[in-house]
């Protein structure tokens, strides 16, 4: 195993240098620079432009800027961004970071849920209506205009309907007098949401362990896990951030609606060919054969180990929308790592761009890497040896 | 799968009839049996319907504009209609309306199709060719080719492709080949090569590949004539998902205004949009309802008729 | 495994009850919210000026917190003292060690005081700006080498505690003087002398200031900074301490001002008002603060706006038709249009032969048909224009320019080309052929042949993308028709922003291209443009227009420190290039902005380049409630 | 002893796109508790379906013809789903073909047993059927501490024990084994199968066998049924079908494997194919294959009778021990000898 992460490792950073690389002299390539605003202003002398050109270190080689970008790349700096100058990159993604998390985390999760399941059960009842129903709508979704769809879903449920709020992460009219950030808000709000998560897993996990848990082991692992949620809220309720998770969690309803919509289809559809193939398993027969309940033998038997692949996806899906959500946070206006590179894209910043980009890139990276570790743990059959293309 | 096109038998060269001729031959049976399996699903019929209707929309288009159609009101970028004011509800001279700036949305619609698939099929056939070629060759010759067309892959699989294609479009407006062509390369040279290894990976270590060697076929004329032909259903299914993926990449980037394309039905959205009549749905509903449907409908296309082949190169999806 | 999924479902089904069930937050009262589109990216007012001068940073900032000596009296852009209190003294040469010098001595008003209760004295308006001055301008960049112009302003001097002495290099113009020097924001000195002094130690003191993030900083302007949540909003709160409040500015038909203050009985007028009151503004603010929410797309200001969250969407381009139509329906929101001040034209690279022929390029905009287009096929949405001063800019405007071409028919033009051409020496392989009476054209011109005898090749006219602009990319697709009638080759290529402006700007290796400019109310552009002398890589002539005669009169323009003098330069100068025609201005679009008139009331909503262009008036905007 | 299965003219066919496969034709037995059947015949001729018909795990595209399966007195296809549900395992359980995969690799093997206890059992808690596992675990030789292994880390013979442990589970009244130790060497086969025997008689229940390896069945199975193309030809006492064999097909299919004790003697091999079951051959099933076939065989089918006590048989002209001198006779001599030989011992 150790030989295998090492191995792995040095793969990554490897790849990474190359990737990071890349996409340096891609941007590069690009026509155009950020001092071509002062175009737009003729009383601007030809010597600001130089001296700016002179500040963001334009002036020197390309090479002379890849070297020492590479050199604060390993140091862990990303750079200066150009068009906040002198605002440093990191900083800048940093401030993003959470929103764009916090958003695409809970889709992603909501949307793979629904997947597996729906995936699961037409998978069951493979050739029935509800397979063929299902696999039109997913796919029809699936392939749905996305920035249309999410402006047809604002008009109906924000501007028609008038149930959720309109756009924007959260109200201004709240948060004006708030006594913290957002990101602040975010950040306790996944370290709230990760403690309920393992909370609840321990708890599945000790309560409700083996094979048919008693009622009364049922009613307690139910109770306390209404309790822990209980103590999260009242916690938060404590600091006084209760209303501002309320009023974020609102804001963010319509856009996880929309991304459910256009991306359970992809689980749904992978976890039923996938499953399709574990129905044939001699061990899916055995299962019937011990006279199991039906859902048993689906969701312990077949489902569980068509599981795997998936797992892998919703892993991917959730590194790549890290940026992927540039269309989602433009037509939400939901700022996040998304909407921030199409603006630095726009305004030349080549730096803001690069970064942002180089930073999906080491969020996918790892994604590949933890996904490699999550198959190890669900498939007790896998066990890592010295190679390293699993 | 060699159960699809059985290679193998073509091996056998000594007989009266010249090769390629049994070679043809073993292919029409081959792609008659896969025809007979594929039929089985009724969502990859589907799918075929809705290419064909496609099809036969997009080839009404010069016939409409040589034939009934005045340029002059009808062209989908120039025309003009200064009889109404726009953007006109549908009505007798305009099915379908117009939009904010006086051209025919049907029209627009019509000479959009084959553009789209145009595109589609052309960023498709890249991508699937270089994937096909270097899966095979990284399969068959292994090694240094393998290892590098991999990281390649792996690096490539790294871009988050669409907003990738929107920084570069938002600095340089691609216009419609180039457009292709980078997603043919990017598709070719990502995630599909890998699949496609794979798959050849399988079909190289068959006895008769090693057979064919003795026999002393060239590397290439085996990679050709034994590991492609059985490579090619797979490839034959990416083609169908990377239509779908083009064509969505196109509208979405046409939304953003960041490509360089006379028209297509992202245009014709985007149109809508920057004219500020996106919003509105009811009202305007002609302004992104045709346009929207026809992208989610040809895209479903493409993307139904995948999943039927889906059943037709792995067997186990088949019904017992 | 049971307990979550009921868990997840019991949790996801009470939110969305809940989200559904529970109301949204009512509006805080005595707001005035506005929506804007991108981040603010700073709130240091160096960087805010230097090269982060972004639109949305002076909406929400510079233009809020700021006051300077002058200033323009909206809505018809009158020079006027601000914190001055009165007009600056007459420019006198002084010799001062030697070098004679242009001095002029400002008086200010006693009655000014910060946000923290401070007189604003002498002293910061000299600290304002030596201390740019060896911060070098340039350095700075964005726009403060045009502001506090290093070629002009040698030094300001402290006379006593209310009168401050310019010290000026050489004799401004009322570019460089009125209209530049004098309106410098003033900085609080108490605030930023400590700042300065650091910045000044460091390694690169530009990055270290524009790195500097302002906490508390007193100013003097309307609205002072309240709070900042990165990407969804900035609130202003009303300044308490703000000095002009309630004060009362006439305009006479006349022309002339009068500015009173009822709590410091400040009074000033110019010239002797006589005749009607025009207009009475009041300064505010009258809003216990500015609400800016940054919305991702026209969109979700739209509906924003009609869902009553939004009372103005501050946005530089205004709206488009598609929602004006559907704004002027909704309850409680009116429209208006505003002309804007710039124009959007076509221009040739003179260095090539033959669009250096000036016949050609009359020829060419006689052809383009203007008024086709925008009351045709744009449908009202452009308006025609022929001069490099938009007529929107009425004083500066000259409305007895040159329109070549205007109101004749298809066939008319053709046949004025084509006698332009053949004066200037063309001639057609097969002359185009034309039908008069019917308006028709028969047969279009072939194989044009220049005066030199060589046949023209045909040529790329650059144009936006449909994507960029569908206006430009409509336009020009129509001009490059219209030419190949009379026979000119020329081809329209939608090309990207970038790259037309890297051809034309860097390269200046292009035929033909169409861009647009949006301008300052002094009309000092055209000395920008065509001044032979902005003809380099770079300069902003790079059609490489030079007309010696042109240069003169330019210079003299910019040198002139009389208004009429200067207005008189200025007709000549456009009547000049409306023959030459450097460029072939084509048309611009009218802005469209709406607001909410059941929470709002502004003083005049007819005002240039519309009330984004002035914040939205947040000094002067009424809030009814 | 009373009956506990009996199969009424159990008729079964598949739905194919080719058309209907005669899967299973005609077949009737009964079994009494405590008795063990052995089916034997070629792969493909209906074995394995007859099984799942009776654990009613047939795939969607098998319909039951005629005939129908009494289990206790019940008729299997007149009972709902649940009911079949819990009558599985409970009461039939089955030892699978493939015991290397009829286990989840996911899942300790353990659990998969408790699993199957506490489902048919809910009031044994988890402890008391751990217990019960353990023991088990040591009734089919597999050292107690291996429960909590996951499947992948059995080696094949355990994979096989574990399986027959966890048909053990419920203590069922029949348990159904469908070539139980195909997959194993021959050693320990005949290890298996022994041990097998032996719980079976310790706990008394009944056990049907289902196998293409005459030798397995001779050396199990109370009774013996031999199928051919989804018909049974022949069904008696072990000893009785061994020893006299009526059925040309019987006595071909026993010369066609080695003895497992090892004797010598040449093989029999059955000329032809097995008939394709969409459309079988008219009359005798066998008839083409068959060296005694006589025009009668090709017309008329064969009545399935009682010819002994307990032995039945569908044959038009079954092998007497008297008939002659032909090559066929030889042929039966030696066979005869073989089989006198295994029975001395």
């Amino acid at each position: 195993m150790r030989r295998y992460v090492f191995g792995r490792l040095g793969q990554v950073i490897l790849t990474l240098l190359i990737y990071v690389t890349l996409v340096y002299f891609l941007m590069q390539a690009m026509p155009g620079d950020i001092t071509m605003m002062y175009l737009s202003n003729p009383k601007i002398p030809q010597a600001a432009r130089e001296e700016l050109r002179k500040q963001l270190g334009l002036d020197q080689s390309l090479f002379m800027q890849y070297f020492s970008y590479m050199k604060n790349f390993f140091r862990g700096e990303l750079g200066v961004s150009f068009s906040q100058y002198p605002k440093p990159v990191w900083d800048i993604l940093m401030e993003k970071l959470p929103r764009t998390f916090v958003l695409f985390l809970t889709a992603n999760v909501l949307s793979f849920y629904i997947g597996f399941v729906l995936g699961k059960v037409i998978a069951w009842r493979r050739g029935r209506a509800i397979d063929y129903a299902a696999t039109v709508v997913g796919i029809t979704f699936w392939t749905a205009f996305y920035p249309l769809l999410a402006l047809v879903v604002i008009w109906l449920f924000a501007y028609n309907l008038k149930w959720l709020p309109l756009n924007q992460f959260i109200d201004p009219r709240l948060w004006s007098t708030a006594p913290f950030t957002a990101n602040q808000v975010f950040g306790n709000m996944v370290s709230g949401a990760a403690i309920v998560a393992i909370g609840i897993f321990l708890i599945s996990y000790y309560l409700l362990r083996g094979l048919k848990p008693s009622r009364r082991s049922r009613v307690y692992a139910w109770s306390l896990a209404a309790a822990l949620v209980a103590a999260v809220l009242v916690i938060a309720a404590r600091k006084g951030m209760l209303i501002y998770i309320w009023d974020i969690t609102r804001h963010m309803i319509l856009p996880v609606l929309t991304l459910t919509l256009i991306n359970f289809a992809g689980t749904m559809l992978l976890m039923r060919d996938s499953m399709l193939e574990t129905v044939q398993e001699d061990y899916v027969l055995a299962a019937r054969a011990k006279g199991l309940p039906d859902h048993v033998v689906r969701d312990r038997y077949a489902a569980r180990t068509a599981l795997l692949p998936t797992v892998t996806s919703l892993v991917l899906s959730l590194a790549s929308s890290m940026s992927g959500g540039m269309v989602t946070e433009t037509m939400f206006s939901w700022p996040g790592l998304g909407q921030t590179l199409f603006t630095a894209a726009l305004s030349n910043d080549y730096p803001l761009a690069t970064g942002a980009l180089a930073f999906t890139g080491i969020f996918l990276l790892i994604a590949h890497f933890i996904a490699d570790i999550l198959y190890a743990v669900l498939d007790p059959r896998i066990t890592y040896t010295g190679q390293s293309d699993v | 799968m060699n159960e699809l096109v059985p290679t193998h038998e073509t091996g056998s060269a000594s007989l009266a009839e010249p090769l390629w001729k049994i070679r043809w031959k073993l292919i029409r049976r081959g792609i008659a049996q896969n025809w007979e399996i594929f039929k089985e699903s009724r969502i990859g019929m589907l799918g075929i319907i809705l290419i064909i209707a496609f099809g036969i929309f997009g080839a009404m288009w010069p016939i409409m504009i040589n034939t009934v159609w005045d340029p002059m009101v009808y062209d989908p970028v120039v025309g003009f209609d200064p009889m109404t004011m726009h953007p006109s509800p549908p009505s007798a001279t305009h099915l379908f309306g117009t939009d904010p700036i006086g051209r025919d949305i049907l029209a627009q619609l019509m000479y959009s199709t084959g553009r789209e698939f145009l595109l589609g099929v052309l960023s498709a056939v890249i991508t699937v060719v270089i994937g096909t070629a270097v899966g095979t060759a990284a399969a068959y010759y292994g090694g240094f080719i393998d290892t590098f067309f991999m990281r390649i892959a792996d690096i490539i699989l790294l871009f988050p492709f669409i907003p990738l294609l929107v920084v570069i479009g938002s600095m340089v407006r691609l216009s419609f080949l180039p457009f292709a062509v980078i997603m043919g390369v990017l598709g070719g040279f990502g995630g599909i090569t890998i699949i496609l290894k794979a798959q050849a990976l399988s079909v190289s270590v068959r006895p008769y590949i090693d057979a064919a060697r003795i026999a002393g076929g060239s590397d290439f004329h085996i990679i050709v004539s034994h590991i492609i032909p059985n490579v090619l259903p797979l490839s034959f299914l990416y083609m169908m998902f990377s239509v779908t993926s083009a064509i969505l990449s196109e509208a979405t980037l046409s939304f953003f205004g960041v490509l360089n394309i006379d028209m297509s039905w992202g245009m014709m959205i985007h149109t809508a949009d920057v004219a500020g009549y996106l919003f509105d749905f009811a009202k305007y509903w002609w302004l992104w309802a045709p346009a929207g449907l026809a992208i989610t409908l040809f895209c479903a296309a493409f993307y139904m008729v995948g999943r039927g082949l889906d059943e037709v190169v792995n067997p186990r999806l088949r019904k017992r | 495994m049971k307990s979550w999924k009921g868990l997840l479902a019991t949790l996801i089904i009470t939110v969305l009850v809940a989200a559904i069930a529970v109301p949204g937050f009512a509006g805080s009262n005595g707001l005035y919210e506005m929506s804007i589109f991108e981040n603010p990216t700073t709130f240091n007012l160096f960087s805010a000026t230097g090269p982060q001068s972004t639109v949305w940073n002076d909406f929400v900032a510079s233009s809020q917190y700021y006051t300077s000596l002058y200033g323009l009296a909206q809505p018809y852009m009158i020079f006027v003292p601000s914190v001055a209190a009165d007009v600056p003294s007459e420019l006198k040469k002084e010799k001062i060690g030697g070098t004679t010098y242009y001095t002029s001595i400002v008086k200010m008003r006693k009655d000014v005081k910060w946000s923290d209760n401070t007189p604003l004295t002498a002293d910061d308006v000299v600290f304002s700006y030596n201390a740019i001055l060896d911060m070098d301008p340039n350095k700075l960049g964005g726009n403060w080498p045009s502001i506090v112009d290093p070629t002009v302003l040698e030094r300001v001097e402290k006379v006593d505690d209310y009168t401050v002495k310019f010290v000026l290099k050489e004799k401004p113009g009322l570019a460089q003087w009125q209209y530049g020097v004098l309106q410098a924001y003033l900085l609080n000195k108490s605030y930023w002398e400590p700042v300065f002094a650091k910045a000044k130690k460091a390694a690169d003191p530009v990055k270290e200031l524009f790195a500097y993030e302002p906490v508390g900083e007193p100013v003097a302007g309307p609205y002072m900074f309240a709070k900042w949540e990165k990407g969804a909003f900035v609130q202003n709160v009303a300044n308490p301490a703000y000095s002009m409040k309630g004060e009362v500015t006439t305009f006479y038909e006349d022309g002339n001002v009068t500015i009173e203050n009822p709590k410091t009985g400040f009074k000033w007028q110019s010239g002797k008002p006589t005749g009607k009151v025009q207009l009475k503004v009041t300064e505010g603010p009258n809003a216990s603060g500015t609400l800016y929410r940054i919305l991702g797309n026209q969109a979700a200001a739209v509906m924003s706006l009609i869902g009553g969250q939004v009372d103005f969407i501050l946005n530089s381009l205004g709206l488009q038709r598609g929602f004006q139509e559907q704004l002027s329906q909704a309850q409680g929101v009116s429209v208006m249009e505003n002309n804007v001040n710039g124009f959007r034209f076509m221009m040739f690279n003179l260095r090539k032969y033959p669009f250096s022929i000036r016949e050609f390029r009359q020829a060419v905009s006689v052809l383009i048909d203007r008024e086709y287009i925008c009351n045709e096929v744009l449908q009202g949405i452009a308006f025609p224009q022929y001069s490099v001063v938009p007529p929107g800019n009425a004083f500066w405007h000259n409305p007895d320019a040159p329109q070549l071409g205007k109101g004749l028919t298809r066939t008319e033009k053709i046949a004025e080309a084509v006698r332009l051409l053949k004066k200037a020496g063309f001639s057609w392989e097969a002359e185009p052929q034309i039908d008069l009476e019917n308006n028709k054209v028969i047969k279009r011109g072939k194989g044009l042949i220049m005066p030199n005898g060589e046949k023209m090749p045909s040529f790329d006219f650059m144009i936006m993308t449909a994507g960029y602009d569908p206006l430009r990319y409509t336009f020009g697709l129509n001009i490059a028709q219209w030419a190949k009638d009379a026979g000119i080759p020329m081809e329209a290529a939608p090309t990207d922003f970038n790259v037309i402006s890297d051809k034309i700007f860097e390269e200046q290796d292009f035929d033909a291209g169409l861009m647009g400019w949006s301008l300052t109310a002094y009309p000092d552009h055209m000395r920008w443009f065509f001044h032979s002398d902005q003809a380099g890589i770079g300069g902003f002539n790079p059609q490489g227009y030079s007309n010696p005669e042109f240069d003169k009169l330019a210079d003299k323009f910019m040198a002139e420190s009389n208004m009429d003098k200067a207005r008189k330069q200025a007709f000549e100068l456009q009547e000049m290039l409306a023959e030459d025609l450097p460029y072939i201005v084509l048309f611009d679009t009218p802005i469209i902005e709406a607001y909410r008139s059941d929470r709002l009331e502004y003083p005049y909503t007819q005002i240039l380049s519309g009330l984004q262009r002035y914040g939205a008036l947040t000094s002067t905007v009424k809030l009814l409630k | 002893m009373d009956t506990l299965l009996r199969l009424e003219d159990l008729t079964m066919h598949y739905k194919t796109k080719a058309g209907w496969v005669q899967a299973i034709d005609g077949v009737s037995f009964s079994l009494d508790k405590g008795q063990s059947l052995g089916l034997v015949g070629e792969s493909g001729c209906g074995k394995t379906s007859i099984a799942m018909s009776i654990m009613r795990l047939l795939p969607y595209n098998a319909q039951l013809v005629k005939g129908r399966i009494l289990f206790g007195g019940r008729n299997l296809y007149a009972l709902s789903d649940e009911e079949v549900r819990q009558l599985r395992w409970k009461e039939v359980a089955m030892i699978f073909q493939a015991a290397m995969n009829s286990l989840n690799p996911v899942y300790s093997v353990g659990n998969q047993i408790i699993e199957a206890i506490v489902t048919h059992e809910p009031e044994t808690g988890e402890d008391e059927a751990r217990e019960r596992v353990e023991s088990l675990f040591e009734l089919v030789g597999i050292p107690k501490e291996r429960m909590d292994h996951y499947p992948h880390e059995y080696s094949g013979g355990m994979k096989q024990r574990a399986v027959i442990a966890m048909a053990l589970a419920c203590n069922p009244s029949l348990i159904i084994a469908d070539e139980p130790t195909t997959a194993l060497d021959v050693i320990v086969q005949d290890k298996i199968l022994r041990e097998i025997e032996d719980i079976r008689r310790k706990i008394n229940m009944s056990m049907i066998y289902i196998s293409h390896d005459v030798s397995v069945i001779a050396e199990v199975s109370d009774v013996v049924g031999v199928m051919y193309a989804g018909k049974l030809l022949e069904l008696g006492p072990a000893d009785d079908v061994f020893k006299r064999p009526k059925n040309p097909y019987t006595y071909s299919l026993m010369h066609a494997y080695p003895s497992i004790l090892g004797e010598k003697h040449d093989l029999v091999t059955i000329p032809g194919e097995p008939p394709n079951l969409l459309d079988p051959p008219t009359g005798c099933r066998f008839h083409p294959r068959c060296d005694w076939a006589t025009k009668e065989c090709g017309e008329t089918a064969p009545l399935w009778r009682e010819i002994t006590e307990g032995h039945y048989l569908a044959c038009h002209n079954p092998i007497r021990t008297k008939q002659g001198k032909s090559c066929k006779q030889q042929k039966t001599a030696k066979g005869g000898d073989v089989i006198d030989t295994s029975d001395g011992n």
